[in-house]
């Protein structure tokens, strides 16, 4: 079945209507030789109960873990009841881009209240509607800054490796350079940093906090790009910036990032939503659709997507936008999660990330084997040292229903990276010390 | 809907609780502290149910009425597909989980891959891009580094017909490409003899969608697939149209060597306001091994994720809009291969039976049969009675539908641009041609009325030109 | 938590218009002697992520058969996921009896449509909003039909013992005679009928099929009763109804029964829906809400609550009914239920049922000591003897993840009652009889 | 909404499929098949989704905005029951699974069953009655099954107030009493010498609600169940206001012997249009051993069912609404002890502070002091200007809230009766009086305009005489 309301004899009826012979008729413009003959290799059609048992049963085939260590990009925080059921209103879900404002003025609204809401987070003047997701938004924001006389992007060795591949993917593509530079102690470095500038860079990206979760000092990092008249991009973590300093107290000229941790499940990596906000200078420059506020000739607050001339069905080859379709409904979902959770909602969650990531650095570090990479303030995730295979240390802890911290390489050499967030307990952690004691026994 | 969120909010209200805490709260170092707290809403939990529930109730979607929104393929989305997305094997799953964990989801990835290779006639592809102009950067990404490899510096242009989506353009010079664009002829198709003129040592490819985007198959796809592959050229396929052909005819046997799916418009999944989407990138085995990564492959083992060899790199963290797959999934296993078929013919069969309601009146310049959808030009009646594409457009509002893509394709004056897809009832169409009709006749009669349209809709048309000329972009 | 919007500022600045002292205040008419002091007994508030916690557990706590062979008043159909959607729109779910019409046409009108569905079905001519279950609508139009002159009730000893039940306690209570005629081999005898009706008797009910499965002979026990001055009333399983002869056809005065089989799920036990419907002439005898059609001043066509001059709100203790609340979103969902099936679905359901009962039957009497109880046309539910302990039968199928047919008594001996829906499989079955095999050997 | 789904049925029309049917096809006999299929719609996935999306637009719940429908209590309906209802451990369970097989629907049953007792100051409860009616017809079969086996048959009569809800003499008389009807007093409350009047050997009970349907306590209601008591009659209590009072008075504490409680009222789940609700009876120990069954016990193995001992029977196949009742547990378990009370408290403070803004323009002829509600008469206004409480009704909804509950109690001319509930903001209460305030202007320079209220929805108002006159009563 393929949802088609007609039957066959509506269809016929339909047909003598148009005035083809055949349904083969319909399509006389496809020459015979390109036509497909016969039928896909696609299995045979099932029913609804088929398909949904078929894909539970898929579903179960994966393991959903009871304790989450893990993060690096994405994160498990806790989605209340309300988002789910307001996202999935059937006018949200099933309408498209709001070409036409009157029809979706609902849509355009809640564009409008999500601007807001980046504005807010970010302290930055303008945020678009967002982009894919957030290593996305860190390269149309450096895509934003770069011309020809300035075609190099610099960005801190300790941004996300995921980041850091689309980056480069990125100005690959765009025949822009992309260099790294150095870090120390884990942490990006400005003397690094201001070695590398030059009347070429365009822009520095570094992100808060970075990929091990320290928080970097994005003060001297921006003050340096600044005095080589490089613009500064801070990728953040949205849930951070409830307490930590915002990419606009740090002068950044873009605040972008991922934006999933607001209200959005881990889902395998997707959707997931990339914000992007910049100083009202800039807003011209901005990738991506905007809605704005206007009037109707009855003097009725309208909202409308505007500053179109920046996008791709205006200007073609000379926009500066490719983005058609985005990810709106997860810019909804992001907004009204934000609402639900409150400015001391969002600060609590925040608070207790740093103070779970805080407890279980320290009792974690104390195992024999696990100390700590580096120094210095982290947000919600932390690298420690691992003793063990860490194949064999993800294998021990699944089998108690925990998700490890990620294993990685860092400059000082392998480790794990632990993530914490509200979701995690006193508990949880002290089970996953006794078990990581005996590991290391 | 009087007020944003923020202007509801009120210091103190809150609708949101954690379990106590266990755990000894931290100090965070005063010099890391932004100065003050986010301005965010404070509202209570029905306060916020109500503002959402009205803002839902202010827009309109496919669940609302007819959608017919040229080159959209607004189709019915079905409620099954959001059942499988919800399900919390898939929702609860960490992107970077062991692969061993993590079976159910690269089945279906694996799976989905496998059966859009199909669709298309492509031998490969990433289920990366989150949208069709992603999958098109992608694309082009992939053609560019395949020229490199393969020592074709020198292919920098990439042709790109006038009728085409403004994404194509813009993708291209994203990648790096110059853009030549290519007049359509009279009958709307491309012009031979204006891409022979075009195509030369510099060609790096041509984009083109087939159907194109006015609603006109391109008969002589075989021959412009020889004359670029001739000059060393690639051809890209835009996917966006593929409703109207699929199981019908195939991108790779057309001739195309690498293509964009949107699984957002041919495979059902719903479009969200404007998003997620999905636009995976499939194409021919040679370029495979520039596929952006990961991609999936099914081994004795299970399956498991691995890194095109020429990889052109991530274009987005992790596997893609994964649950936007889930839906194209739910809805492929539920058509099999003789409905995605049948689906195809019906998009065209709607479309045909529309414009044969409306071509008598309507002008619609390519005649009178068209693939999935068509596209009609007002530029005579905006003449006679001043009402044009936009000014009918707000009158359907006014009807209960929403109304076509209008101002696109750039080539037709006054376009009008309509997509009726597969999913809509005779009836449906019937109401449509008769609104449609009865505008054309109120154009005619009392164009005023036509230029206050809509008036049922909670607010009139906006002044865009006062947005745009003193932007008000947050609250 | 209490879902208050108020913050303690505003409730004091509240406080202060409304001119009390304090919240003490307010309660002043409330006696100090009947003050609750101190707080309840209950567990302290708990967020919303521990609630939902606490519940999944609980439920988790519950057993999800795979396979059922359970039926007797409940069963387990396949529910398209559109009628979740649907039916889980908030303004339905959140909106009460439509009291002021102009506000709730939808609501209105889906009752509308939701009588016009058990029309179709029962081939009856008026049929009410629904009442609370099936049980209820049984004993609603025994009542109905049951008057000074003739207050006993006749109910065939077939019926389901939760319908015998509460026919019992309504007929107990509002001082009817309630009395049961016998079967013969699993099935109602109008002879036994006919020797126990007399003047004195309002009505007689029977159910279809009855609680062994069977199929009865509904015209000849609905001549008895009306040769005798009573009426007849029949409760029947709705999707037997899209093949089986109506009670219309059998000429019942009243046609009841419980469409939880039509989109609700088990749910151990509830929400269901009694449905009521009956011939014109008794429309105003009809207990609960029932919704009409009518215009507005415009003329255009309107819903609203009518013949409410039966109601409890109107005549009071002259009322017909006491009903005010009912189960107006089980009536949505079965009628959403029976839109997406069609005529065709529900037709192409009903003969699943029949088909996979009869394999059913053939196979398990096949095996030694589960022979047939009775003989007869069967619907989707049939006794078979039991040779063994049902409770161990019952463990037996369980560690199988199958959940046994009820053990029942008969007239006949115990046995166990087998029920079959389209969500069976034939090689359910087919592994069921394995089982009962090593059961038996 | 124009048409019926019946209407939109076109033959051959579906969106539904089965798996493949393994079995064979059996025949049913041909004499017991009926004569032609019954009508059902014939309509695809997209028409009925667009359908119901249409009708829900056309529909008014609380998510939608104010309702303070007096008497009925319409709180917001905290989503996260939603999602509790929905877990497929709950809804995928038989209702006479084997106990053990069930421990989690027996567990959530028999705590939620404790804590109504703890509220109510009860010890024994029943959650089988599906609604408040039902629990009411419950509750007097236990009085009356009590009576008759105390030796009490003489006993026949139910007194109720004259402001009582219908449902309570309705009840009474299914029941199988004899009502007598006792009017109230000049200030709203029981009047005691007519109470003690009526009083006699013939007393079975007295159902009272307290607050009454006037939104005033019954400060004397512990003489009055003294003196019901002293003749041998019980007390049944209407716990549809229940939510006025809740841990700040007890019905047990009040002497009250036998209640319901209305779970979609006082414990937030939702109305859903009319139902499902759940009305528990809860009572004495005296009266535990009439209790419908099965109750629901927890022993040292667990939770189980019983059925009590001098049980009146079941009143509902089954073990009550299940699913509410998990969602009024979702809410306790939210809510907490403090939580109740808070509510109860803020539902309260909400009904004064709306009464406070009206009481100096409409007539509140119970003075100016409430509980969870209180009653305005439009009499007075109706006289001068020809305007009443439907009126103002419907001209509030043109103002976008629902109107409040109007002509009830029966003891009110014009009456209006307003519950505003704790979950709303001050802002909506704001709103609301300044709508009534501006309507009752209305009422006196244009009304007019009031009486062609309401002009914005779908319809305008019915014509009911003709509904009820010539009723037509399916599609
Ligand atoms: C012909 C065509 N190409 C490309 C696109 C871009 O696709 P997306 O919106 O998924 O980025 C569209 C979208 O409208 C389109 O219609
Ligand atoms: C005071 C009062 N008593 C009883 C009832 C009946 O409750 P239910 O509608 O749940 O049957 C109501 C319902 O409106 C009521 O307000």
């Amino acid at each position: 079945m393929s949802y088609i309301p007609s039957t066959p004899e509506e269809r016929l009826e339909m047909l003598g209507a148009t005035g083809a012979q055949s349904m083969e008729d319909l399509f006389s413009a496809v020459p015979d030789h390109l036509r497909f003959k016969g039928l896909l290799d696609l299995p045979p059609a099932a029913s609804e109960f088929e398909v949904i048992s078929a894909l539970k049963e898929m579903a179960g085939r994966n393991k959903v873990y009871q304790t989450w260590f893990r993060g690096a990009g994405s994160y498990r925080h806790y989605i209340p009841s309300v988002v789910r059921h307001l996202a999935s209103r059937a006018e949200f879900v099933t309408a498209y881009t709001p070409y036409q404002a009157e029809i979706s003025q609902g849509i355009l609204q809640s564009i409008f209240e999500y601007q807001t809401l980046i504005c807010e987070l970010t302290g930055m003047d303008v945020s678009n509607a967002g982009v894919y997701d957030g290593a996305h938004a860190a390269a149309e924001a450096c895509a934003m800054f770069a011309d020809k006389n300035r075609p190099k992007v610099l960005a801190a060795s300790t941004v996300k490796p995921m980041t850091a591949e689309v980056l480069r993917t990125y100005c690959r593509v765009a025949g822009r350079e992309l260099e790294f530079f150095g870090a120390e102690d884990g942490k990006a470095s400005s003397a690094l940093l201001e070695q590398m500038l030059d009347t070429s860079v365009c822009c520095v990206y570094a992100e808060q906090p970075n990929f091990y979760g320290l928080v970097e000092d994005y003060g001297e990092l921006t003050r340096a790009a600044h005095a080589a008249g490089a613009k500064m991009v801070i990728g953040s973590y949205p849930i951070a910036l409830a307490v930590l300093k915002t990419p606009a107290e740090y002068g950044a000229d873009a605040a972008v990032g991922e934006a999933q941790p607001l209200g959005m499940p881990p889902a395998f990596g997707g959707p997931y939503l990339g914000y992007m906000a910049v100083k009202a200078a800039d807003a011209r420059k901005l990738p991506g659709r905007i809605a704005g506020a206007t009037v109707d000739a009855a003097g009725r607050t309208a909202y409308v997507l505007t500053l179109q001339a920046r996008e791709q069905h205006i200007r073609r080859e000379k926009a500066s936008s490719n983005i058609c379709s985005n990810q709106a409904l997860c810019a909804l979902t992001a907004t009204v999660y934000c609402a639900a959770a409150g400015p001391g909602g969002l600060k609590e969650i925040a608070m207790r990330c740093v103070s779970l990531a805080r407890y279980a650095a320290r009792r974690i570090s104390a195992v024999s084997g696990f100390s700590m990479m580096f120094e210095g303030f982290f947000f919600n995730e932390f690298v420690t040292r691992c003793p063990v295979d860490p194949a064999k240390l993800e294998t021990k802890l699944a089998e108690n229903d925990m998700l490890c911290g990620l294993p990685v390489q860092t400059e000082k050499g392998a480790g794990i990276l632990w993530c914490l967030t509200e979701r995690n307990t006193k508990d949880e952690i002290d089970r996953l010390v006794r078990l990581l004691g005996e590991v290391s026994a | 809907m009087k007020g944003t969120i923020f202007e509801k909010s009120r210091p103190g209200r809150s609708g949101f609780t954690l379990p106590a805490f266990d755990c000894e709260y931290e100090r965070i170092p005063e010099q890391l502290l932004r100065g003050g707290p986010p301005l965010l809403p404070e509202v209570a939990e029905v306060d916020l149910v109500r503002h959402y529930t009205a803002l839902s109730r202010e827009s309109f979607g496919v669940d609302c009425g007819f959608y017919p929104l040229g080159s959209c393929t607004m189709k019915y989305n079905p409620k099954i597909g959001e059942d499988a997305a919800a399900l919390s094997g898939f929702t609860d799953i960490h992107p970077l989980q062991p692969e061993d964990s993590a079976q159910g989801c690269l089945e279906a990835l694996g799976t989905l891959g496998g059966y859009l290779c199909e669709i298309t006639g492509m031998d490969a592809i990433s289920l990366q891009p989150a949208a069709g102009a992603h999958g098109e950067f992608t694309g082009l990404s992939m053609i560019k580094a395949y020229l490199g490899a393969t020592g074709h510096e020198e292919k920098k242009k990439v042709l790109v017909p006038d009728s085409a989506h403004g994404t194509n353009p813009a993708s291209a010079v994203m990648a790096g490409f110059t853009v030549v664009s290519i007049p359509s002829a009279a009958d709307g198709t491309v012009d031979l003899d204006a891409l022979r003129g075009a195509l030369g040592e510099d060609t790096a490819a041509l984009m083109l969608t087939n159907p194109n985007t006015l609603g006109l198959f391109e008969k002589n796809i075989a021959a412009v697939a020889g004359m670029v592959h001739e000059v060393g050229g690639l051809l890209y396929y835009d996917g966006a149209n593929l409703n109207a052909v699929m199981g019908i005819t195939r991108p790779g046997d057309m001739g195309f060597d690498v293509m964009h799916l949107n699984l957002h418009k041919t495979f059902a999944t719903p479009h969200g306001g404007g998003g997620p989407g999905s636009g995976p990138v499939a194409c021919k085995s040679f370029l495979a091994p520039y596929l952006p990564g990961p991609v999936v492959d099914r081994t004795t083992q299970g399956f498991c994720l691995r890194q095109p060899k020429h990889s052109v790199g991530r274009v987005k963290a992790f596997n893609g809009n994964f649950l936007v797959c889930v839906r194209a999934l739910a809805y492929l296993m539920t058509l099999g291969a003789a409905g995605v078929r049948e689906a195809a013919e019906n998009a065209v069969l709607n479309a045909n039976y529309l414009l044969a309601k409306l071509r008598g009146t309507y002008d619609a310049p390519y005649g009178g049969r068209c693939m999935h959808e068509f596209v009609l030009s007002l530029e005579q009646l905006k003449k006679s009675t001043g009402i044009g594409a936009t000014d009918i457009a707000k009158g359907l509002i006014d009807l209960g539908m929403h109304p076509p893509t209008v101002h696109f394709p750039l080539i037709v004056r006054e376009a009008m641009m309509i997509e009726p897809t597969e999913t809509e009832s005779r009836e449906t169409l019937d109401a449509a041609a008769e609104a449609m009709l009865r505008l054309y006749e109120t154009a005619r009669t009392d164009p005023g009325a036509l230029r206050a349209a809509p008036s049922g809709s909670p607010v009139g048309r906006p002044d865009e030109a006062a947005a745009a000329r003193n932007p008000v972009l947050r609250g």
